[in-house]
């Protein structure tokens, strides 16, 4: 036997008054995987997400996370079962450092006597911000503290990390970095990425999950998805047709 | 921005603490030590409200209620017991419990903002209009009636431990009083440049962030909920032993406010500052009893609406960024001295 | 480093300037021949239609003492001090006058709560104090005097005299402090003791304004009068709604307060007029020192005064008498004034003879019911000499002058 | 059953009380997310302007219904200008602000009307239920406070004032460009609130009487009214004020005043427990 997923959902559901946002999605991520969820506006993918994260509660069904239902966990618990988020809008302490962000992630997850050494090398090595170490967060600019944040989630040394849309409002070199930045840390953790930027996706990904009206259309490796045709429906037909991100 | 690692400040608190309480009872007469007590007293209150929102990021409207049961519990402990050891225990326990109540009831509750302030103003209206309809002779607790809208007089001053009979004089008070202002601010200053407060003070900062992280701001937010009732109720403590009287106007709005004041004036995110501003309000609020020409009520607002507009932060912080000279690369400044090291690099780059 | 240093000297200095500045800012340049007597009224915040015309008081008083020569051929100077309906500022401001400005006698406090705040700091500083407040009885405190009334003395004579006018069945009204608690069980006693019945006795916080509920319940217990101990200017409200709801007419009402605040003036005739109250003093009681002092209030603060209240006049009477002493002392001395005070003195003022009680420090004085119409007060009945029976009862300073306390009277 | 008429009309126009004094608040807080903590002063001035143009021979009703809320109007507006507007989206500074303000309020109602207590007799007489009397004007305070939530539905809902008002809080930035002038809708919005606080204080003042403390008494029961109501400004102050004030007036008959105040009080902390915000849910700006 293999060991269990290290994200299952079975049968998940989530309903808004009469909106079917998630719809019995059964899903599941391994250890080492580099999943990408993408979906035109308004299929569910954020949504999703915010169940993962134990933002929502599910209307019906489960999510496991190594093996343990998160129903009824705090954040704060969630994120002690070793999983890593970062939302979609830079979520920093932006009156602290650079160093005392990524300080305070360490610290919870690896003691005090380990923190500031876990710190430095996050910060010199693997996000490469060591010029910025004692730069108030909230003065770096939009690329840069998306990285801050990548650090923080990277402190955590986390199994499982959760990005929502990492690379937006990003553009050209930055984007690269990020890109490299992400393939690094899977080296060391699972992965699942919301993104709506097909050429973020393509630098990235090797298997997809495509949402539709809040069900999964297909999950495949990322030529294959690119390649299909009803993908090429939904995304370009939506696009066009609604404007409404009912998740976001 | 969380606590600088140095200890200059703590060692400059225990030298004036000490030299105020060797120097000033040898120049000063009776009176003005008992005024001099008064503030220190105060200002151990205007700390506790520093503490939880200053660097807890909790506005609490009701704060005067943990000082109100620490003056209470502890004029009821002293007057049953007649030892006042366990009265001034209890002044800060009973207190400190009613805060984790009070805490576990609002933070588990996810309750926070202005619905938070919402609750604890209620918290302090109930216990005002309680405290207030005790005056029947059925209210009392041991041999002490709890008295109503006139309170409990004549409550007896702390003896030092185990020895009944040595009550404090205006003199050892004063003492006390200086050495507890001093004990709390090194408290509180170590607490902040802790792991803990750094966490606390991250809580405040983002929340949301903190939670992701794996750190129950819950928790957090109740211990330092708690710390701060218990601080108050120690004030209240000192302050029944100061005027040898409690009344349930220790529990009114108008006590919350003048705590709140106090911290907004001195600037809040600063220990020093509420210090400063409930010194200076109280010296006012005096001065201007024995005016009777302006009205109290036209100054105190006046100061409030101008510090506000004017000084959003405060007198400390915007004293201390004039006297840097406002030069923008000192915010950088500060935050590297945030965490103990130098990068005079990140300076010259911002 | 630098900063470090700089943060040691900021915190240290500030520190200092703190501490040098808060006391003593503000010198006394007082001439060292004025006798200096202490006035602490609420002339701000929820008391001052109280603490207004016994500040008045006391300095007619003084000016009265100064045109006649002084004391012991020295002026008197009031220094005042407002201490704005706070406790805390009660102590702070008692502690001052007694220890800084060292006054000779300190004359105040309205309610039981700052009296109790400043009598044991008089006490411990050994400044002679005096009490001009109607209020509940029973403080025993050789350095305190209380020149008001007392419950049991206005009231054993007022409640029988009243129910003999309306009838037996009372519905009692009060404001919820240890005064309004007192007074109630004195009106139940003398009312029970006459073969009245009381049929409830709601209280109510100084700060209630709503009264909608009570009047309803009132005029469900149907009784044959109304007796009220509201104090204060929220509780004016319950005359207003007593009268709106058409109430004024059918059930009368007595009262142990009404005036003291002024109420009458507030309130129009249609809403005042009838109610029936027991005291010591009305601006139209009918003897020489009475229009004396009438006269000499409208001439130093203008004839269009609202009212001067009984707690003005027993502050007139109260500094009165404390100059007897003094001049009877012929020192300002503390024990020696109080020995001159305890030796029976007593002042003919506009209320009539009042004489100091020797073994309570209380006053015998005549009391009075009083009724009103048109905003003016006509003397209806007076009982003359009546004794402070109550706190009597349980104080008797020439036995046990170290007594210290207020006794709880049991009713 | 005479008494049961009464203790109901009782009820209704402790409702009715405590939905005006919370609506001029829940209107400046549901729409523009400010927390007026001054509210209470502009009661108190309501009240004195009231009693001032009453006792000026002003017709009595004249003063209650129209010189209260115009002088309290104005004033609200000045305060807007130069306080409120300087820290739109600062909650907590706001709050600050206008607390100092209050202070401000009394000391000057203080210096100008003293400390006495004002009044003026109730203008209308008694009328009978059945045995039982009862203030004619409880009706008046009953009718006064429907017209109030007509009018304010009305406004916010139907008129071209209401839609931009509504726009604007919404987005500010959106209704601007389309040509509106964010500021003044603040301004006016403000204004709404504090004329109608100022209304409530000329109701009010025949019964309780007015002195310069009298905010105090009023604000707290304000504040939690409106933030127990939540963010729907009508049907939240209505609700809350119904169950609040069904609370009070049914604990103060049963025990004492006291008592009906902690049941209040105690109630208000409940309900923010079970519905953390409120009744009608979290604030948005620009609900009516």
């Amino acid at each position: 036997m293999t060991n269990p997923p290290l994200v299952e959902t079975r049968e998940l559901s989530v309903h808004f008054g009469g909106l079917k946002a998630v719809n019995h999605v059964n899903f599941s991520v391994c250890d080492g995987e580099l999943r990408c969820l993408i979906g035109p506006n308004g299929a569910g993918k954020t949504t999703f997400f915010r169940l993962l994260t134990g933002v929502h509660a599910p209307t019906s069904g489960t999510v496991k996370i190594n093996g343990r239902s998160i129903a009824g966990l705090q954040t704060h618990q969630i994120a002690k079962l070793g999983v890593g988020i970062k939302t979609q809008i830079p979520s920093l302490f932006d009156n602290l450092s650079v160093h005392e962000n990524i300080w305070l992630s360490a610290r919870r997850n690896h003691g005090r006597a380990a923190a500031n050494q876990i710190a430095d090398r996050v910060i010199t090595e693997e996000v490469g911000l060591g010029e910025y170490a004692n730069t108030e967060a909230s003065k770096l600019s939009h690329g840069q503290r998306q990285w801050v944040e990548l650090g923080v989630v990277l402190a955590q040394r986390p199994k499982l990390i959760l990005l929502d849309e990492p690379a937006a409002g990003m553009t050209g070199s930055d984007m690269e970095k990020t890109a490299e930045l992400i393939k690094r840390i899977n080296r060391s953790s699972a992965m699942i990425v919301v993104e709506h930027d097909m050429e973020f996706i393509k630098r990235i990904a090797k298997t997809v999950t495509v949402f539709n009206r809040g069900e999964v259309l297909v999950e495949s490796d990322v030529d294959t998805v690119l390649a299909d045709e009803r993908v090429r429906e939904v995304y370009l037909g939506k696009r066009m047709g609604q404007r409404h991100d009912i998740g976001a | 921005m969380i606590g600088s690692r140095n200890y200059w400040p703590i060692a400059a608190a225990v030298i004036a603490a000490l030299s105020a309480i060797v120097v000033l009872p040898a120049i000063y007469d009776e009176y003005s030590l008992l005024q001099l007590t008064i503030y220190a007293i105060l200002s151990v209150l205007a700390l506790s409200l520093a503490f939880i929102w200053g660097y807890g990021g909790i506005l609490s409207f009701g704060h005067a209620v943990f000082f109100g049961l620490g003056a209470y519990s502890y004029a009821i402990g002293a007057i049953n017991f007649g030892e006042t050891t366990i009265a001034l225990l209890l002044s800060m326990v009973i207190p400190g419990l009613f805060a984790a109540a009070l805490g576990y009831f609002l933070f588990y509750g996810r309750i926070s903002d202005v619905y938070l302030g919402a609750i604890t103003l209620t918290v302090t209206l109930i216990f005002f209009n309680l405290a207030s309809s005790t005056s029947g002779p059925e209210y009392r607790v041991g041999r002490v009636p709890l008295g109503g809208f006139n309170g409990i007089p004549s409550i007896p001053q702390l003896n030092v431990p185990g020895f009944p009979d040595w009550t404090l004089s205006t003199t050892e008070l004063f003492a006390l009083s200086v050495a507890t202002l001093a004990l709390v601010y090194i408290g509180l200053r170590l607490l902040i440049n802790s792991d803990f407060g750094r966490i606390v003070v991250a809580i405040k900062e983002n929340e949301v962030r903190a939670e992701l992280l794996g750190y129950d701001a819950r928790k957090y937010k109740l211990v330092t909920f708690v710390i701060g009732g218990a601080i108050a109720g120690l004030a209240g403590c000192l302050f029944a032993n100061w005027g040898g009287f409690t009344s349930p106007a220790v529990f009114a709005l108008g006590q919350s406010v003048q705590i709140i004041i106090w911290v907004v004036v001195g600037g809040v995110g600063t220990l020093a500052g509420p210090v400063i501003g409930c010194v200076l309000i109280q010296w006012l609020t005096n001065s201007l009893a024995s005016l009777n020409t302006v009205n109290n009520n036209l100054i105190m607002g006046g100061i409030l609406v101008v510090v506000v507009l004017m000084l959003p932060q405060g007198l400390v912080p915007t004293i201390a960024r004039l006297a840097r000279g406002r030069r923008p690369v000192q915010r950088l400044d500060a935050a590297t001295k945030g965490l103990g090291g130098a990068s005079t690099k990140s300076e010259a780059r911002a | 480093m630098s900063m470090n240093r700089r943060d040691f000297l900021k915190t240290a200095v500030i520190s200092s300037a703190a501490i040098a500045l808060s006391p003593g800012v503000v010198g006394n340049a007082l001439a060292a021949t004025d006798i200096l007597v202490g006035s602490i009224h609420d002339l701000s915040g929820g008391l001052d239609a109280y603490g207004k015309p016994m500040q008045d008081a006391m300095v007619l008083a003084a000016e009265e003492i100064n045109a006649a020569g002084g004391l012991l051929g020295r002026p008197l100077k009031i220094v005042t001090k407002d201490p704005q309906s706070s406790m805390q500022q009660y102590a702070q401001l008692a502690q001052e006058l007694a220890l800084r400005d060292k006054v000779a006698v300190l004359h105040g406090g309205i309610t039981s709560a700052s009296r109790e705040v400043i009598r044991p700091i008089m006490r411990k500083t050994n400044t002679l104090y005096f009490y001009n407040t109607q209020y509940e009885g029973g403080v025993c405190d050789r350095n305190t005097f209380c020149t008001g009334q007392t419950p049991a003395q206005n009231l054993a004579t007022a409640v029988p005299d009243i129910m003999g006018r309306w009838g037996k069945k009372i519905y009692i009204v009060a404001a919820d402090y240890n005064y309004g608690q007192i007074v109630s069980q004195w009106v139940k006693k003398y009312a029970l003791e006459n073969g009245g019945n009381i049929l409830s006795i709601d209280y109510f916080p100084l700060d209630v304004t709503e009264f909608g509920p009570t009047v309803q319940k009132i005029q469900a217990a149907n009784p044959d009068f109304v007796f009220s101990a509201l104090v204060g200017g929220a509780h004016l409200s319950f005359y207003r709604q007593w009268a709106a709801a058409g109430l004024k007419g059918k059930i009368p009402m007595a009262s142990s307060t009404f005036s003291h605040g002024q109420e009458h003036v507030v309130l129009n005739a249609s809403e005042s007029d009838g109610i029936l109250v027991s005291g010591n003093y009305f601006p139209s009681i009918d003897n020489p020192a009475n229009k004396a002092f009438t006269g000499a209030w409208a001439k130093r603060f203008g004839a269009d005064y609202p009212y001067i209240t009984e707690l003005a006049a027993a502050t007139y009477q109260g500094m009165h008498l404390w100059a007897k002493g003094v001049s009877k002392a012929g020192t300002l001395d503390r024990t020696q004034v109080l020995e001159a005070l305890e030796s029976g003195i007593s002042f003919d003022g506009p209320t009539g003879r009042v004489s100091i009680d020797p073994a309570t420090h209380h006053c015998t004085m005549d009391i009075r019911l009083g009724e009103v119409k048109d905003k003016k007060w006509s003397v209806c009945e007076t009982w003359p000499q009546r004794a402070p029976l109550d706190t009597s009862s349980v104080c008797d300073l020439i036995k046990s002058p170290n007594e210290n306390q207020q006794f709880v009277i049991k009713i | 059953m005479d008494y049961l008429i009464a203790v109901g009309l009782e009820v209704v126009s402790g409702i009715a009380s405590l939905v005006l004094i919370s609506i001029g608040l829940a209107v400046v807080f549901g729409m523009m997310k400010v927390i007026n903590l001054a509210h209470g002063e502009f009661l108190m001035m309501g009240g004195y302007a009231t009693i001032t143009a009453a006792n000026a021979g002003v017709n009595i009703w004249v003063s209650i219904l129209l010189i209260a809320p115009l002088v309290v109007g104005l004033i609200g507006l000045i305060v807007e200008r130069f306080v409120i507007r300087r820290l739109y989206g600062r909650v907590i500074d706001t709050m600050l602000a206008t607390w100092g303000l209050s202070l401000l309020f009394i000391g000057l109602a203080t210096t100008v009307f003293g400390n006495t207590t004002a009044g003026i007799s109730s203008p209308l007489g008694p009328v009978n239920i059945g045995h039982v009397g009862v203030s004619a004007y409880k009706f008046f305070i009953v009718a006064v406070a429907l017209a109030v939530i007509v009018a304010l539905y009305s406004l916010f809902k139907l008129s071209r004032f209401g839609l931009v008002a509504r726009a604007t809080m919404q987005n500010a930035a959106m209704s601007s460009a389309l040509g509106v002038e964010p500021p003044r809708v603040y301004a006016a919005t403000f204004a709404i609130g504090s004329a109608l606080a100022g209304l409530a204080g000329g109701v009010l003042a025949p019964i309780t009487g007015v002195v310069p403390s009298l905010g105090a008494a009023f604000v707290a029961k304000a504040f939690i009214t409106v933030i127990g109501g939540g963010s729907t400004v009508l049907v939240g102050t209505l609700s809350a004020s119904g169950i609040f004030a069904t609370v009070n007036q049914l604990a103060s008959f049963a025990t004492t005043p006291v008592i009906g105040e902690v049941a209040l009080l105690g109630s208000a902390i409940i309900l923010l427990r079970l519905l953390p915000h409120g009744i009608t849910g979290r604030f948005f700006k620009g609900r009516i």
